[in-house]
């Protein structure tokens, strides 16, 4: 597991190869001013486009991948004056209904919580240096995510 | 730093670390590579890999790669020299 | 605590006087169909335009309130096809910190968790028949929801 | 079922509940009261709540509600009769 914390502890990022603990995150980014905490779970699903998925498994360019997390968590928290934010993503294989992406947001009011949350999740999909193998009972294929619409 | 592989302590060389379909065209998560005689910079380095590995060509893997020289996204003219880390990046699907 | 689950079991709604705990309706939503879980919890936050909030006391017309909830979560899972869906609010004190309420959905593509997600806390809060008193040091004040924009 | 106060139990009431600051300017959460000689509907009920706690229309509260007869929002024209739970509904601040 590796992870980093900004400076004033207010960004947590992780990269493990255990199972998320979403209570975690949200706990981290929980304030006395934050009136609103938004959290997204990317899990594994059971299909694609009907295929059947057995598991999906996961690599990162682990220091390179940490920096560029940190990067978009660093843009987000001063774009939307969050008060907390934690991005953990796991590694190795992660089964059908475990959890290979969590997300946790805090900030004042509802509005910039949802902004940011799916702001950080699509810079997530575009830039972390991180790949999907997906794995079916007969046969695997790398997933490659769409690029953000310029 | 002792170089990884067998080659005399002298040669010269950088480390090539291989992901998702790059990994699996190359059958190998990275390798410490020899300099060529001839320079190698970022804009020539898929041509030079492609001969190495005529899998990655063959899979038309490099063409949607991007590549970064210790864990820096640098410019084409960027040139690899001793001692580089040089990762070979498949369009990701984290998330 | 007074809660009700849709026949198909893919609805949870819960009002409570104790500590909302999310896990539970994270837990509820997950499906190993389900790629995306987007949950958003509302907090007590310690002011409120810099007045300072010691705590916040609810009170609801529950047997009104669970069904109003239960029709906006019926809607909301038609509307976008959802998994899973639990909405669970606290009555009572509600001190600094804590939860007031907990949306949890779960659906197969990020997309439809995060619309659904916060058109449910906009319906809930123009509709619910749930009231909120802000408690300060020198006073206190029910609040009343911006309407919705018609 | 008993009328839970002490008027004769000939006698025809309905319930009348009250939250926030409806709750706060009566001083009551609900109370039975007697009908009115008068038929009472859903528009003339704020009327009649007013009279009936001065504080309801000194703090302005009424205009700012809803009502519901027995869980249901009804049409104004709707009678309230004896036995009916009438609910007064400030503006919501749930979430």
């Amino acid at each position: 597991m590796t992870s980093t914390r900004s400076q004033d502890n207010t960004i947590h990022i992780e990269i493990t190869h255990d199972v998320i603990q979403i209570i975690d995150g949200i706990e981290f980014v929980r304030s006395n001013q934050a009136g609103a905490i938004v959290t997204f779970l990317g899990s594994t699903r059971d299909n694609f486009n009907g295929r059947q998925v057995v598991r999906l498994d996961y690599e990162a360019y682990e220091p390179l991948a940490i920096r560029t997390l940190h990067q978009i968590a660093t843009k987000a928290k001063t774009k939307w004056s969050l008060h907390g934010l934690s991005i953990c993503h796991r590694l190795g294989t992660v089964p059908v209904g475990q959890d290979s992406m969590a997300i946790a947001v805090s900030s004042s009011h509802r509005r910039e919580a949802w902004e940011a949350g799916e702001w950080i999740l699509e810079q997530v999909k575009a830039k972390a240096e991180i790949w999907k193998k997906e794995i079916y009972q007969d046969g695997s294929e790398w997933k490659a995510n769409k690029a953000l619409p310029q | 730093m002792y170089p990884s592989n067998l080659e005399s302590s002298k040669e010269k060389t950088f480390k090539a670390l291989y992901f998702a379909a790059a990994k699996d065209a190359t059958q190998m998560t990275c390798e410490n590579i020899p300099m060529p005689n001839t320079t190698l910079t970022m804009a020539n380095l898929s041509e030079f890999l492609a001969q190495r590995h005529p899998a990655l060509k063959r899979r038309q893997i490099l063409e949607g790669c991007l590549f970064t020289v210790n864990e820096e996204y640098v410019d084409p003219e960027t040139i690899i020299k001793h001692g580089d880390e040089v990762a070979i990046i498949p369009p990701v699907s984290g998330g």
